[in-house]
């Protein structure tokens, strides 16, 4: 079908970090085109004021009044949403989630297997050889993110009898809290050899190790610019190497696409995996260019990008 | 004997705070096989001095007696550190400039707050939450959520030690004594109590209560905004988040640290008690690796029963 | 002046008065808005935070304040998505305890002479830590009965009128009518004087939290109706919505001033606030902010109708 | 159900010695810390009697009374009721069932409710279908008989109402009855905030509940009230009974004798020291009112019914309202302490220096040691009755209380003091000290503008100013004044059938 009238929808429940700003701004930047490009007739985004699925579930249902043809979600809660999302696709809407993706099975998901990301952590120390305790930073308890990615470490960790987690603390995403929860814990603990993260929290538990004087670990980093270049200056200086890796805000234009082919009529699987954001220690200075000051690493995504990689998946 | 005991520590409720600070710190260190005492209280002393800071601010305005509230400080913190980021600019020169702007920053906010609450008449709770979402949105369009560093100069200060001690537990202690110091010397300190009793007796009273409301909130907005920039400081740079943790943590310090939550009677010791609790408590529970869930629970039961043993806020007559 | 255009009416009609103005606002913007469908869409999730409303009312009308209302509905729902549909009776008594639980708290706080604030403030850690060990991941399924009851489409006007109406009046009766309300608002205007006429403090608080848990209770379970589903977190911004739309709703935070038929039409109010914006165009960046001068706003205009009601 | 007070007075005889005794304390003590506020103590209340009970400020009246009524509980001694020891097992409730009420000093209504709700509160007995007629037909009905013309609507909500007739309302509903019989009504200072209308209307009612068999305890600073309404008279001195005879045996003087006072000097026309300089011009509030002024030097009393406007006269001149013209510092000496007057958190001192902060200071802070020694010279000058000024204040009896808020504005440097009906509870020998100080002020050249709903304290001015219904209606000069020259400026030009007529008794 014709989209060039059609109304896209982006439902966003927090904007109070650099991951949603940059997400935001992807948006912004793909759908202006796409309106200008006669691609779809508009694509605001909304933010609820809190962080708070009741009030993005109210938020859902006011878009369905406005009469929104698909409508784009990153996920307060993956279960709280749902009613309002049935809502939704009983009116006959496209409802995409991506990042906070919704279990409701009327609604296409777009996430990054976080599960992954938490193995990909312990592979890689075991690639590294290291051996011995490891300190586990995690999210905010209570959130699905924060459950998946840890249940993948844990996962890994037993199946190693070499790494031991010593050590876990919740440091909710946010560089102050990871810093001053890691310094708490850090003097009772023994040696620390790795800290597994999960992203907008390697910079901080950086800081907690530096100021509690301690020799820096191997800290998995979440591909925030400040942890980039934190990086960068630690690997200019003294070799120090790591592994860096989160899902790209620009997901949300991933997301926007696969609305718009739906909204064409496109025949999609309701689940689909994106792949990972990677930095490593080879591309680190190319990532760290295309990073803006003070933001995250991002891909967003053309139409065509989207098509290639929904060709992939098929396969 | 055993009375003039209890009527002490009736004249002290923040006594509590310490012994619980204490306590905990001692379970800290036998869990953690008696390792990283000292370590702990330095870093317990470098965290609580955010918190001992804002807090400062907060007591005076629930001082101010009930329903006075400051939930701005959060959006105040990410504001001001943006402020102060965006001013500094990784120039060593412009620190103090950075530094005045984000206190001014938080002084406008503050005196915001109390032009909603006295024009508008609207309660300080939802005056202050009101204003946090106008000044989060500030903050968004200002920094665009994206984190600059700050001077070199100022990071180091701001994480430096002086024989031992962290400078900012010496600058979050000063802020103390100075502000018990203006509690009791100055008309101003003895007004904020007095309104905290009664508005309309300390009108009467012929003491100045409009200004010293007005005062208290630019106060909180102040500390708040001072503290947003150290934060930033001393965290690799600013960010939006970083204030969120303190909207209940400056309320629960300040009442576990026995000031009266009916107005009129502050306690500066109990804050930096409080503070320390709270850090330790978190420490404890970290270390002793309880499941998250668990964690929150124990915690919840620590504050009701420090609170249930420090005890009697209401006056018995 | 005769007595139905006083100024203290007038107070009174304020609550009533703003939601009519904000939803004249909607359906100007939204025309579609104005339709069994659309107040439904409007509406639906104002029930629980209805219920949340008066449990907060309640504390407030004893010059106490609950910081914990929002994890203990959290609570609800996330016990009413697991041990409610996997074992019932288990998922019952659990919901009985958290009632009981409440009004322990009451009865200590009175005991103590504790402030309510700081306890609540614990309290909710306690919920939430509950929480997130009864459903450590979001999940769990609403009991069938549940998301039938709140999806039932009654005749004239959909269900949160109804709800409304009947909460209201309810709530009416209970605390500005019966002898009991005015022994609880007695409590909250002058506790000495009414200890001293004879009445058990700790009784009231006993009961006026126990009534909170039931309200609590309520909102809970209304919402997993409404979501399907639990979180552990999935609650946690009605604490202050509570508060907001009781104030809203013309009460004080002390002094026994309390109005359940504006608290009601307060929540209702907050509800839309949001919705408002949505319908608004206005840039993501200042979309937290507008919420913020909307409830400015919303508040100024009580103001402005004081101020007129000193002058004249 | 009756309301008590109000019903049809038979004439019976005075209570006898021979009349049961209704209420038995026997070596009843009380101490809070080391204050001990009650040595051992014994007093009867009998059947049908009305008992007067005086002694100056601090002298353990209201305590003694918080003890009969059940709010507090005593250290020592024993308790019987109708004849039924009650010692250990005795408290609010208790009371009510023996029908023992109480009108507190510091009133105890709920200001958020209305008058027929706070009957509810009083009444377990009110409540089921049909609770709030009953109420209001309850409390009407004690009103109407108690202080008839008293203009109160029952649905009225108490905050919104003047002191007085706040005590109006507390008064009544101590006298009302459900299943609940009154048969013991404590008035602890019940006229402090009335005006004669009002008290002499409380005394009839007082007599008439004798004369049906009940029994009442009235304390009053007012030796008049005592005299008039008392059919044994009780004397209180430092926690102890130091007189108790029959009325009869009873004369002014014996009284003020028997409480350790000085007696009053004989009252004359003081000569006054008011200069040409104005120092507070209020506008007439309406066209047919007087202007009102004040010059240096001058004491101006302010009189007419309690309620007509004579505060609001002050709060404006304190707020410097528009309009008015003050030409220097004001401190207010409030009447109504609870809600004006007293920091509850405070201690003594502080709550005295309250308003002497801005001129304590030096360097711009607070001298800590000259506000010690400034209190501590008012605590001597004022005979204030505490062991140590770091005391919290409401460990001081009411009156003692209030003479700490005569400190706190006559001990700051304001040219002009206004003083809000502030003699209430304060005992006649004290009282006697403060007119004299008042008047050595007012020589000094400060100027007082001084409410009072005591006939006798207008003696005490250069001029008066009468008001009625917001606005000054009548001036009178010293030379002119008499109670029936304020009564009838009271009246003036109005309607007096709206109004409480004065009982003539
Ligand atoms: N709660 C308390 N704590 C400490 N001392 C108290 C308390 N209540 C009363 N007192 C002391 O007990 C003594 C008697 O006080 P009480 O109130 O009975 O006096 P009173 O005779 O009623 O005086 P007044 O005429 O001024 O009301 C006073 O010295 C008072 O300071
Ligand atoms: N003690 C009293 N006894 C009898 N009637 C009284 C008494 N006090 C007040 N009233 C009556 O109540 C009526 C209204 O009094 P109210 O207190 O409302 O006066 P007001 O003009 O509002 O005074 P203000 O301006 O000081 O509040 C008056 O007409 C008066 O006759
Ligand atoms: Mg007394
Ligand atoms: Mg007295």
């Amino acid at each position: 079908a014709e989209t060039k009238d059609m109304k896209i929808a982006l439902s966003n429940n927090f904007a109070g970090n650099s991951w949603r700003q940059a997400m935001l701004k992807s948006w912004e930047t793909v759908t202006k085109q796409a309106v200008a490009d006669g691609v779809v007739a508009e694509a605001p985004a909304f933010t609820t004021s809190e962080n708070q699925a009741t009030e993005q579930a109210a938020q859902i249902q006011n878009m369905i009044l406005q009469g929104y043809n698909a409508i784009v979600i990153d996920a307060a809660s993956p279960t709280a949403l749902n009613g309002a999302i049935r809502q939704a696709c009983d009116a006959g809407i496209v409802v995409v989630t991506f990042d906070g993706i919704a279990t409701e099975p009327c609604a296409y998901r777009i996430a990054v297997d976080f599960k992954k990301l938490g193995g990909m952590q312990v592979d890689y120390f075991k690639s590294r050889g290291i051996k011995g305790n490891l300190l586990e930073v995690r999210g905010l308890a209570g959130v699905f993110v924060d459950d998946e990615i840890h249940d993948g470490i844990e996962a890994g960790v037993k199946a190693d009898p070499d790494l031991k987690i010593v050590g876990s603390v919740h440091g909710n995403w946010t560089q102050t809290v990871a810093q001053k929860e890691v310094a708490g814990i850090l003097p009772t603990l023994p040696d620390v050899a790795a800290v597994a993260t999960q992203g907008g929290d390697g910079f901080g538990t950086a800081q907690a190790f530096k100021d509690a004087g301690r020799k820096t670990p191997v800290i998995f980093l979440g591909n925030r610019e400040d942890e980039l270049s934190w990086w960068k200056q630690q690997k200019d200086a003294t070799g120090y190497q790591t592994m860096s890796a989160s899902i790209a805000p620009g997901s949300s234009t991933f997301a926007f696409w696969v609305a718009k082919k739906l909204l064409a009529g496109e025949k999609l699987p309701q689940d689909m995996v994106l792949p990972i954001t990677v930095v490593t220690q080879d591309n680190l200075e190319d990532q760290l260019k295309h990073t803006e000051k003070g933001s995250v690493t991002n891909v967003e995504y053309k139409e065509a990008d989207v098509s290639g990689l929904l060709a992939g998946l098929k396969k | 004997m055993l009375a003039a005991l209890r009527g002490r520590i009736a004249a002290a409720p923040w006594i509590w705070s310490f012994l619980g600070t204490a306590a905990t710190w001692l379970v800290t260190v036998s869990i953690s096989g008696g390792r990283g005492g000292e370590e702990i209280i330095s870093a317990a002393l470098t965290f609580s001095a955010f918190t001992v800071l804002v807090s400062l601010g907060q007591m005076m305005v629930i001082t101010t007696g009930p329903g006075n509230v400051d939930l701005s400080i959060p959006s105040v913190i990410a504001l001001s550190s943006a402020v102060a980021m965006l001013v500094m600019d990784e120039r060593a020169g412009m620190i103090v400039p950075g530094l005045a702007a984000a206190v001014a920053a938080g002084l406008a906010v503050g005196g915001a707050n109390y032009g909603l609450i006295r024009l508008l008449r609207i309660p300080p709770i939802i005056a202050t939450l009101s204003s946090s979402l106008v000044v989060m949105s500030v903050a968004i369009v200002l920094g665009r959520g994206l984190k600059i560093k700050p001077p070199q100069v100022f990071a180091d200060a701001v994480t430096t030690k002086v024989a031992g001690v962290p400078l900012l537990a010496i600058v979050a202690l000063a802020a103390a004594v100075a502000i018990a110091f203006v509690l009791e010397r100055t008309l101003y300190g003895r007004t904020v109590s007095a309104i905290g009793q009664s508005r309309r007796i300390a009108r009467l009273a012929g003491l100045d209560v409009e200004r010293a409301s007005l005062l208290t909130y630019m106060l909180s907005g102040g500390l708040a905004g001072l503290t947003g920039a150290l934060i930033a400081g001393f965290s690799g740079g600013n960010s939006l988040d970083q204030g969120a943790e303190y909207l209940l943590l400056t309320i629960a310090v300040v009442v576990i640290g026995g000031t009266s939550v009916s107005g009129g009677r502050a306690s500066v010791p109990g804050i930096w008690g409080a503070a320390l609790f709270m850090f330790l408590i978190v420490t404890m529970l970290n270390a002793s690796g309880v499941s998250p869930g668990l964690r929150m629970l124990i915690t919840g039961l620590i504050i009701i029963g420090v609170i249930a043993v420090g005890g009697s806020e209401r006056a018995p007559r | 002046m005769p007595r139905f255009l006083s100024w203290s009416a007038a107070e009174r009609l304020l609550p009533a008065l703003t939601l009519a103005a904000l939803l004249a606002g909607i359906f100007h913007q939204q025309p579609r808005a104005m339709s069994y469908f659309g107040l439904d869409l409007l509406l639906n999730l104002s029930i629980p935070i209805i219920f949340a409303t008066l449990a907060q009312m309640m504390i407030i009308a004893i010059n106490d304040l609950d910081l914990s209302i929002g994890a203990f509905v959290s609570l609800v729902a996330c016990i009413g998505s697991t041990l409610l549909t996997t074992e019932p009776v288990l998922g019952v008594l659990a919901l009985l305890a958290g009632i009981a639980a409440y009004g322990l708290v009451g009865a200590l706080v009175e005991w103590r002479r504790l402030p309510s604030i700081v306890v609540t403030l614990g309290l909710s850690f306690v919920w939430l830590g509950l929480a997130v060990i009864v459903l450590p991941t979001p999940g769990g399924r609403a009991p069938a009965v549940l998301s039938t009851l709140v999806r039932v489409k009654p005749p004239f006007a959909p269900l949160p009128v109804y709800v409304a109406a009947v909460v209201a009046l309810l709530g009416w009766l209970a605390v500005s009518r019966s002898s009991m309300g005015v022994v609880l608002r007695g409590a909250g205007g002058n506790p000495r004087s009414v200890a001293r006429a004879g009445w058990s403090m700790l009784a009231i608080r006993v009961s006026v939290y126990a009534t909170a848990g039931v309200l609590g209770t309520l909102a809970g379970l209304s919402l997993l109706g409404l979501t399907t589903s639990g979180d552990a977190n999935i609650a946690s911004r009605y604490t202050l919505v509570s508060i907001a739309s009781v104030i809203l709703g013309g009460a004080s935070f002390t002094g026994g001033r309390v109005f359940p038929v504006g608290a009601v039409l307060g929540a209702m109010t907050l509800t839309l606030a949001a919705s408002f914006l949505t319908f608004m165009r206005i840039s993501p960046d200042w979309q937290i902010g507008a919420q913020g001068f909307i409830l400015i706003a919303v508040l100024a205009l009580r103001a402005l109708l004081t101020r007129w009601k000193e002058t004249s | 159900m009756t309301a008590a007070g109000g019903g049809a007075a038979p004439a019976a005889p005075p209570a006898g010695a021979a009349a049961e005794v209704f209420v038995d304390l026997r070596g009843i003590a009380k101490s809070f810390g080391a204050i001990r506020a009650l040595r051992p103590v014994d007093v009867v209340v009998r059947r049908g009697e009305c008992l007067g009970l005086v002694g100056h400020n601090g002298a353990g009246k209201s305590t003694l009374m918080n003890i009969l009524s059940g709010a507090l509980s005593a250290s020592a001694g024993t308790l019987a009721i109708a004849g039924e020891d009650l010692t250990g097992r005795y408290d609010v409730r208790g009371a009510h069932r023996a029908g023992v009420r109480c009108v507190f000093q510091e009133l105890s209504l709920c200001p958020n409710l209305s008058i027929a709700e706070n009957a509810r509160i009083a009444h377990p007995a009110l409540h089921g279908f049909g609770w709030r007629r009953r109420a209001a037909a309850l409390m009407q009905a004690a009103l109407d008989g108690i202080f008839p013309g008293h203009g109160l609507g029952m649905g009225d909500v108490v905050g919104s109402l003047s002191i007085g007739r706040r005590q109006m309302v507390e008064i009544a509903r101590a006298f009302t009855e459900t299943e609940e019989r009154a048969r013991l009504v404590i008035l602890d200072e019940p006229t402090s905030s009335l005006d004669a209308t009002a008290a002499d209307q409380l005394v009839a009612a007082a007599r008439r509940f004798a004369a049906a068999g009940g029994s009442t305890v009235v304390i009053s600073h007012k030796i008049n009230e005592i005299l008039a309404v008392a059919d044994r008279i009780v004397v209180m001195k430092d926690g102890a009974v130091v007189d108790d005879r029959p009325r009869a045996a009873f004369t002014r003087e014996g009284i003020v004798d028997a409480m350790g006072h000085a007696v009053e000097r004989a009252r004359s026309v003081r000569a006054s020291t008011a200069t040409a300089e104005t120092m507070v011009e209020v506008p007439a509030s309406r066209r047919d009112g007087l202007t009102f002024r004040a010059a240096r030097g001058e004491i101006i009393g302010l009189a007419g019914l309690a309620g007509h406007g004579q505060t609001d006269l002050l709060l404006a001149v304190q707020a410097r309202r528009r309009g008015t013209r003050v030409a220097g510092d004001v401190a207010l000496v409030p009447g109504d302490r609870s809600t004006d007057g007293v920091f509850p958190l405070w201690s003594i001192e502080r709550n005295m220096s309250a308003r002497w902060l801005p001129h304590l200071r030096r360097g711009g802070l607070i001298d800590l040691g000259r506000e010690r020694a400034e209190a501590g010279a008012w605590r001597e000058r004022l005979a204030l009755k505490t062991p140590d000024l770091r005391n919290p204040i409401l460990s001081l009896s009411g009156g003692n209380q209030q003479k700490a808020l005569f400190a706190r504005a006559l001990g700051a440097p304001a040219r002009i003091i206004l003083m809000d009906d502030p003699m209430r509870g304060v005992d006649i020998g004290t009282k006697q000290d403060v007119y004299a100080m008042i008047a050595t002020e007012a020589a000094a050249g400060r100027t007082f503008l001084w409410y009072t709903t005591e006939m006798d304290e207008l003696f005490h001015c250069d001029r008066t100013y009468v008001f009625h219904d917001g606005s000054i209606v009548a001036e009178l000069a010293a030379a002119e004044l008499s109670e029936t020259a304020v009564v009838q400026a009271s009246f003036k030009d109005h309607s007096v059938t709206d109004h409480a007529v004065k009982d003539p008794a």
